[in-house]
């Protein structure tokens, strides 16, 4: 029997280890795996290095890892919510690497993908391709870049079942199917679970063979950074 | 002179029918309350929605569905939603047609700078790098001279750059710029201001071929 | 209003013209374009570069436009259904490049994403690496592999809207969606239109914004290349 | 001497509980009739199936739903669907634990040959290359001698290459070979063979140690 199923967020991250390079998923606190995050803060664990689209806010997400200085890298493209972040920064506690969103999101197909590097044209001529080999296709200038390679993926998913098959919900996709194709390990946590065989087989957006672990997480808060909202007529 | 509101207007007559858009945070997400009514455009977000709506009425709002400034939104008729891969993709393979993004700088042969000021302002590059080096179509909604008065379109960008040569267009409070072989060429002036008013704050190379007419806003 | 409804195949195919490099979705015969491949039979356009997981079988799928000696090279990973085929390519009437499924499907997606080229272990030291450049990541040697460079890319969809969002079905999706991104001018017929806003946002396979024309196709015939069957117990 | 049947029942033994395993075309197609009851494997099409179910009842074909094979098929519980590029990417990343596939030859250093024939069979190589260049642990289902009794187990591939070095083990009507540094490692003969026998038809390099024991079928 297929044996992904861990009985929570502290048992799914158990082996994580001090100097880790782990993968979150989320964009914004939206679509974030609030429960492992939970977990890592638990544990203890230290020296991390997160691959992240964002840096969450002072006191949610990936916020409460800089708060306890569990993060000693991040690679980000977008850290503008969180003033501990740009403290850490200045002050050179935190180490940041911060590469473009269509980059980040590329790299981590071209791991799922087994593709070493891919070309893309973000960040010719900028900082961003400092040391780094350019190519001309047609006439236009292109980065390599490489594939990641990270040791845990962490991501957040609406449904799952008993073999890791995950479907998201709205924009909270964003960047967890592509991390849950790019760890070496890979650790769902999901707002409903199911048994293998529930799910429309069509529906799924991350079949189960990327998946290592997965639960059904508890007392999501699913916090929103700006409340927008219209008036009524 | 423009406020925030007739700059976007402005950009809004730029406008399609068909156009699949992509609007940067700040003014260019205003443009999508001016779209003319007669056509239609589809919002397309970088985090991964093609067919962004109004904000939710406060009953509907839902954590899980929010714009590339991370504001809550709605869906229109036929939206998708897909990965942020997916998403870069479309902007990459240039299937967006027009993309509207503020800038810090802008330089007189294209050039843009919107992501870093060194020492002092670190949010990162978002998604701004790949919409400048892949997008068809890009605009910049700015503003034309900073709080000390100096000329935000430059000769040549002073603060990091996010792309080479890749601005089309620019809708400042003072007019709207193409930029050409020969730097920003004037295509109108906003109500009320003058072309030497409008040489007197731009740096940058400035070409004004003829009578420049004062732009009209419905 | 969004003009990408057209009313049948023969006016979605309208300016495909002689010399045409056209991508046609599907494998085997699951999945396949019937109502346009019919249409550009009757149309007669010829000297055409098919870019096609197959070649269809004798009579049906593409097989029938090579009947019609329509196409001068086929781009495709596996032909081995097809007897008039193995019959034009023996007697060299028909110009054929093979590669490697996998390559196949990457280069269609590498055009959809732009990216200008991948890279791909697969043929590395076989006759499919001849005069391509090689290169190694992690002691690994890879091939380059560029993307497609096609004028039309035709798809067939089980559902489709009037915005072009298509979704499929089973394994009838195959390469539909990696051909749909790959098009300069994408063509999808679909067994079901229905008007923009009846598809769960969350269940669409192609974001409409790569579909150009679309209609709903008629008689599909959905012929199956081997019936294999249990038998009750 | 083992029939096709033999060869995928011993294949069989092979799997672990929890594999995703890739079956090409022919022999490997029937190695999933003989899954060990106590052990559950999902099985991968390459078209884009994950958890490829029995065939179907004659009342429930669908054209729609086939394997790599072309041939008619179910879903099981926990199947998924998706594009060609995933199912690809999946076994490049190195996702499908093993792959069994069928060979015209093999080399004793792993080279595997099974697209071509020079003059005689154009089929292509499918989803053959992608899968030796990149799948962890190959196992070859093949017929140890030709028809006219020539062996299929060589010095060197004598067919055009599908991929080099990739193969570990081959299951034959003959025996069971890992593939080491000195070549065949015989591991097992089938019922009734002797070591002399696959000596004889066997051209590429033979590694026997110690005692071969015969093959247990259950």
């Amino acid at each position: 029997m297929l044996t992904k199923l861990v009985a929570n967020a502290d048992e799914a991250i158990r082996d994580i280890s001090d100097g880790a390079v782990i993968m979150l998923g989320g964009f914004g606190l939206c679509g974030i795996p609030e429960n492992c995050i939970a977990a890592l803060v638990r544990k203890g664990v230290k020296d991390l290095t997160c691959i992240s689209n964002n840096a969450g806010v002072d006191d949610f997400g990936i916020g409460i890892m800089l708060k306890t200085r569990q993060v000693k890298k991040m690679i980000s493209s977008y850290v503008g919510e969180n003033a501990e972040f740009e403290r850490q920064l200045l002050s050179g506690e935190l180490e940041v690497e911060l590469i473009p969103q269509g980059t980040l999101a590329t790299r981590c197909l071209a791991t799922g993908y087994g593709m070493p590097a891919i070309f893309t044209p973000a960040g010719v001529g900028t900082e961003v391709a400092e040391g780094k080999e350019i190519r001309e296709f047609n006439g236009k200038p292109y980065l390599l870049e490489h594939a990641f390679d990270s040791d845990f993926s962490i991501v957040k998913a609406w449904k799952g079942d008993t073999h890791g098959n995950l479907i998201f919900r709205a924009t909270s996709r964003n960047f967890n199917p592509l991390m849950a194709m790019a760890g070496k390990i890979t650790i769902a946590e999901v707002e409903i679970l199911v048994e293998a065989g529930e799910l429309d087989p069509d529906q799924i957006h991350t079949p189960g063979i990327f998946v290592n672990r997965i639960f059904e997480g508890r007392n999501y808060e699913k916090r929103i950074e700006q409340v927008t909202t219209s008036l009524k007529a | 002179m423009l406020d925030k509101f007739g700059i976007a207007k402005r950009i809004a007559q730029e406008l399609k029918d068909g156009y699949y858009v992509n609007l940067g945070i700040g003014i260019p997400t205003l443009v999508a309350n001016y779209v003319p009514k007669e056509i239609e455009v589809i919002l397309q977000s970088e985090n991964g929605l093609l067919g962004i709506g109004p904000f939710p009425f406060a009953d509907d709002v839902d954590a899980d569905l929010i714009n590339a400034g991370k504001q809550t939104v709605t869906t229109t008729k036929g939206s998708s939603f897909f990965d942020s891969a997916l998403s870069f993709g479309m902007i990459r393979s240039g299937r967006v047609d027009l993309t509207v993004l503020g800038a810090m700088e802008v330089a007189d042969n294209g050039d843009i700078a919107n992501w870093k000021i060194p020492g002092k302002m670190v949010k990162g590059m978002g998604g701004a790098m790949d919409l400048v080096a892949a997008a068809k179509n890009i605009i910049v909604a700015m503003q034309h001279v900073d709080k000390k008065g100096n000329s935000k379109l430059l000769k040549k960008c002073s603060l990091p750059i996010t792309g080479l040569g890749c601005v089309k267009k620019v809708v400042t409070e003072l007019g709207v710029f193409d930029i050409t072989a020969e730097g920003f060429k004037l295509l109108e002036r906003a109500p009320g201001i003058s072309v030497d008013y409008i040489k007197e704050k731009t740096e940058g190379r400035l070409l004004i071929v003829g009578e420049i007419p004062e732009m009209e806003l419905n």
